[in-house]
């Protein structure tokens, strides 16, 4: 934790209490109906977004889950684009075409929200492909689960971004559940980064409710790839808090486990490591969720303002319009 | 008769099977611990232990192929595939295995495998989530597709599927879940192959299946305040498809739409017109005419979403369209 | 004009997209050193070098996938599947990724990729290599699906692929690639979504694309012989579909007869029959006729497999049944 | 090499020369049009199906290749149904519905022949499945080759049956090529035992050349798979001799390379050792030569006699029949 400053570590809370905010914000209007579909809470994990994402640059791409308004948010996709995407507006950041678990922002080089498990390994594989046929020096980031390594999109697409070298960072939220199936429930070999190793992508493990932690092997792994040595992977540990979406009763673990995680808050840990470094004050944390709650309430007044796609537009953006 | 939900009936069939016959047992993502992804399997695990309600690995491709296997070897597998959209990972498994392995191996085998998806749209799940891919499993050769469209073939069908001796693919469509009907839990197997009228009328013939059926009653309820009398055929099995009911029904009505929740082009729907031009051609008095799902990747807004799919209102409207103007 | 084979043909359209255009790549199993499975792209490893041809790993559904990520950072990738049959492995990311990424982010992006693959049956490959599930592929909206039936279409349908801004899927019928057809290497691509008239008659349409044309073609012939004139119209693109050359045509002649490989329920055949019965009944003389594949997993025994497909014959004799009887 | 009796020796060798002698002739037929569609000979590979063969009894359930000539061979399938069935006859193993590619021999449990590079494994895991949950003490052996290490099912397979310790025995018969592709172009990492045991797979490599070593590393991996111990892997690194399939103009080797390997052709190795320990002379290898000879010889007369399946069964066995 030597060379934290002030300001960065305040940057990086803020990045995670704005998640994290958002997302209770976000639960209270799934019950109100004005979210609908499917909602994939974040919380408890917001430490690997935020950590992961200080190592990389604009010219990298990003491509996530269906549980990804923290990588959205942190990538710079505002706040009141996701709102509104959830709230099915036209003002949404996929135009309310893909809700909660597609949001899509391409000038952030943020390739979606992909629903489908492990099915966004092999777009993210393409993506570094592109970037290493045109000599793009950029890293693709790609967000996915511990219940994606049990899928053959996983397998397959380490072994074909390790063969061609491409510059691919995997980044495993391994959060223990894949929906209600634990880890140890669905892999019988629970140690992935030596499947990553077996399948020649060089791996690495990190405590993912440690927000510094997971930023500093992000960054050592994302400049390993930067230069060239291929793709790697970064398994974060964490857990969330929340059920999977708001349809589960979260019957499957137990009290005592969900607070056991629960005592290791990335956020109150952080909190307190800047605390007892003396960056953060209490006026600070004042501030901060002050000025994240007015960004909310911004981010809903923006939601809910926002039009609604005329109907007549159904068969729009099937097909990209062509001169023909 | 007891009123149940179409998820209870579908339960009720599952634990029936699990009691009666040692050699099914269930499998799949979250049937489990969390009860499945639709509630159905809920308390399964408790009644019939790990060993016979087995959770998976996101594997769909390997659990559907050991679906297969199990069934080679001797066992009544049900495999659930958490909705149709995952199971175009599983598609090899299925259309090059369990349809093929019979006659492949000259007839040496039987595949009695039940594979059970929860299908369609209506709930906001955006372009992932929302296929009805139904009209492309009927498509195939060596399988049997069936679609429930009330609580009561949730449960018959779903038995009457574990007694055939090749593989059985069940839709259940995810907005049947919550309704209820009446079911008689002291009814055996249903018949597959076997259409069903669920409304007579003598004005023109609505085909339609599995989720659709309820938005096709809704709207020749309304249709009958206008003195419309439409005869409602549910399919229940697309593959055999009842080709006589249909034929018959139209026979009688001159006039036939179909309803169906699939894209329109190269729709089951359109499997429907076909037939009917082939062999129904002459008691037309107008064109077969379908209501199917616009051709779009499914769009998450509300609004957007209703749009897409087909609706009591679109159903009824085409309906009209059909007959000859009166008054 | 230059007569050259299918195959050659194609290779020669994608010789000249790399040649072109520095973003087109091309990728698949054994399509660099082996020379591609069918040989369509021998010689291109040697032109243009293993970072534009590249060979993969036996992993569809993962390259594919990397098509459709090349394609969205900029390349204009071309991925040979070796065979539809294989395709199944890839179809979560045809459906779920290549189909809706650019709907599902409301319009932001586009995915500019090229699928070829080769399709049917009629080489004795037996039930899990024989397929042709280009009327599965034409269900899916956000897709566009090519069926060249010659070896100019072969050549410039795959060209008019590479301008499409959209994912194309190419369906080379395996048995057309050994024939010979004259070809203009100078002209430009052809136009996607328009059939073709390739014989006309007055007595009846045959519609007809891809693997099945020659056959059609044989069949038209020998009608001749006997008086009966038909007309032959090409689909050429199955998505989207040409409907107004195909009702123009039937409204010349009265009646359709659909020549499909597919397995007959829910073949591509019936969207076509459908659409006629939609919006070409009334100028229909009699019901439209399919000649598709026999429900059958592909036996492999030579006999069994020509019963099993359409041939000359069968095509020729369903037509003329389709005809009042003369004399 | 201890304890290899003359008796045995006779029995390894003749089974290896049957499959060499039986595929030349098929070789032959094809070039006449006898035999069509897909043809892929295994001559060079013969000492890894028979010497597996030799660890698995009639309980144990096989499931093969397409490339599967030698293992339906070795496990009793008549050549001449193996003949007929390439014939397209009726009296084939498969009724002709199958072909080369799909042997099927039920009453041997011998599950099939099967063409989609990777799909067999899921089979071979739920056939094992059925075997756990009848608790019957049965193996069950899948051959892939090292192609279908690329696919996805390779890795899912092998966690499911690691995961529910179920009782399969992997053969990976690795001849170093997938078609055209080198293993070396299709995995980044080359070490197929150790992506077994990244998935909770324990795995042994041997050299698929030497009959008895291939006997030696299956039956200690069929013993523990017997024994409840789970799954295992056994690489056999082996060479095909002939080109991929009849279609192969075979370009992406060299001749050097194939040369090589034919230096250590398995029959010929294993005939030398027999000899150097005395256990075989000239005229046992005329005697067997002849009797090989003899069997293919009745299995080809036994194909050409075979009749036609009626066309009006084409719709034949694609459901069972069954009385509703
Ligand atoms: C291929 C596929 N199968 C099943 C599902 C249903 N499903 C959605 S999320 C999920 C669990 C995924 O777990 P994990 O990858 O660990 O991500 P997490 O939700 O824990 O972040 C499942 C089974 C799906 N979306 N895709
Ligand atoms: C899923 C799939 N993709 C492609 C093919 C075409 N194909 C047939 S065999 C083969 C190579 C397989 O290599 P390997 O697994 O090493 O087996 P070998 O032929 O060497 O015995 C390929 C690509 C196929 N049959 N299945
Ligand atoms: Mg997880
Ligand atoms: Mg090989």
């Amino acid at each position: 934790m030597t060379d934290l400053t002030r300001a960065r570590g305040l940057a990086l809370l803020r990045q995670m209490v704005l998640i994290r905010r958002f997302e209770e914000k976000a639960a209270e209007l799934y019950t109100e109906g004005k979210i609908r579909g499917f909602l994939h809470l974040y919380i408890g994990e917001e430490a690997v977004a935020v950590g992961a994402m200080q190592a990389l640059t604009a010219d990298d791409n990003i491509v996530a889950t269906y549980r990804e308004h923290g990588q959205a948010l942190v990538r710079g996709v505002s706040a009141g684009a996701v709102m509104a995407e959830m709230y099915g507006k036209a003002n949404g950041c996929s135009r309310g075409r893909g809700g909660s678990m597609h949001l899509f922002d391409v000038s952030r080089r943020f390739w979606g929200g992909h629903a489908i498990v492990g099915g966004s390994l092999p777009v993210a594989v393409g993506l570094a492909l592109a970037d290493h046929m045109r000599s793009r020096r950029a890293v693709t980031a790609c967000f996915f689960g511990d219940g994606a390594v049990a899928e053959g999109a996983f397998h397959e697409s380490l072994n074909l971004a390790a063969l061609w070298r491409l510059p691919v960072l995997f980044v495993c939220e391994n959060n223990l559940y894949a929906m209600g199936t634990a880890l140890e429930r669905h892999q019988a070999r629970t140690h992935i980064v030596g499947k990553a190793e077996a399948a020649g992508v060089a791996g690495d493990s990190v405590d993912g409710m440690d927000v510094l932690a997971v930023e500093a092997a992000t960054r050592r792994a994302a400049e390993a790839v930067r230069e060239g040595a291929g793709p790697r992977l970064v398994e974060a540990r964490t857990y969330r808090f929340r059920a999977h979406s708001m349809y589960d009763p979260d019957l499957y673990r137990t009290k005592e486990e969900i607070e056991r995680w629960k005592a290791r808050d990335p956020i109150a840990l952080f909190t307190a490591a800047l605390r007892e470094q003396g960056l953060l004050t209490d006026e600070d944390i004042a501030a901060l969720e002050a000025s994240v709650g007015a960004e909310i309430a911004a981010a809903v007044a923006e939601a809910e303002a926002g039009p609604w796609e005329p109907v007549e537009n159904l068969l729009r953006d099937v097909h990209t319009p062509m001169d023909r | 008769m007891t009123k149940m939900t179409y998820r209870e009936a579908a339960r009720s069939a599952l634990r029936e099977a699990l009691r009666s016959d040692p050699r099914v047992f269930l499998m799949g993502e979250d049937v489990g611990r969390y009860g499945g992804a639709f509630a159905v399997s809920r308390g399964l695990l408790e009644e019939f232990g790990p060993e016979r309600v087995r959770d998976t690995p996101l594997s769909e491709n390997t659990f559907v192929g050991a679906g297969i296997g199990a069934a080679l070897g001797g066992m009544r597998p049900i495999v659930e595939v958490m909705t149709v959209n995952f199971s175009l990972l599983a598609l090899d498994q299925i259309v090059n295995n369990a349809a093929t392995l019979r006659h492949m191996s000259g007839g040496q085998l039987s595949v009695p495998l039940v594979v059970r998806m929860a299908t369609g749209g209506g709930r906001q799940l955006a372009a992932q989530h929302s296929h009805s891919l139904e009209g492309w499993y009927a498509h195939v050769p060596g399988i049997t597709v069936v679609t429930p469209g009330t609580a009561d073939d949730a449960r018959r069908l779903l038995l009457a599927a574990l007694r055939e001796p090749d593989p059985v693919f069940v839709f259940e469509h995810a907005y049947l879940y919550p309704m209820e009907g009446e079911v008689d839990e002291t009814a055996g197997p249903g018949e597959i192959g076997r259409a069903a009228v669920r409304r007579e009328g003598r004005d023109l013939s609505i085909i339609t299946y599995g989720g659709s059926l309820p938005k096709v009653l809704q709207a020749t309820d309304v249709l009958a305040t206008e003195g419309i009398e439409a005869e409602v055929v549910d399919l229940r099995t697309l593959r055999p498809l009842d080709t006589a009911t249909v034929l018959a029904s139209v026979a009688r009505t001159h006039r036939a739409l179909i309803v169906d929740e699939g894209w329109r082009t190269c729709s089951f729907a359109a499997e429907v017109s076909a037939r009917i031009m082939e062999r129904g051609f002459y008691d037309l008095d107008g064109p077969v005419q379908r209501v199917c799902s616009a051709e779009v990747p499914m769009p998450y807004a509300r609004h957007m979403e209703e749009a897409a799919l087909p609706q009591a209102a679109t159903i009824a409207a085409a309906a009209r369209e059909m007959l000859p103007r009166r008054g």
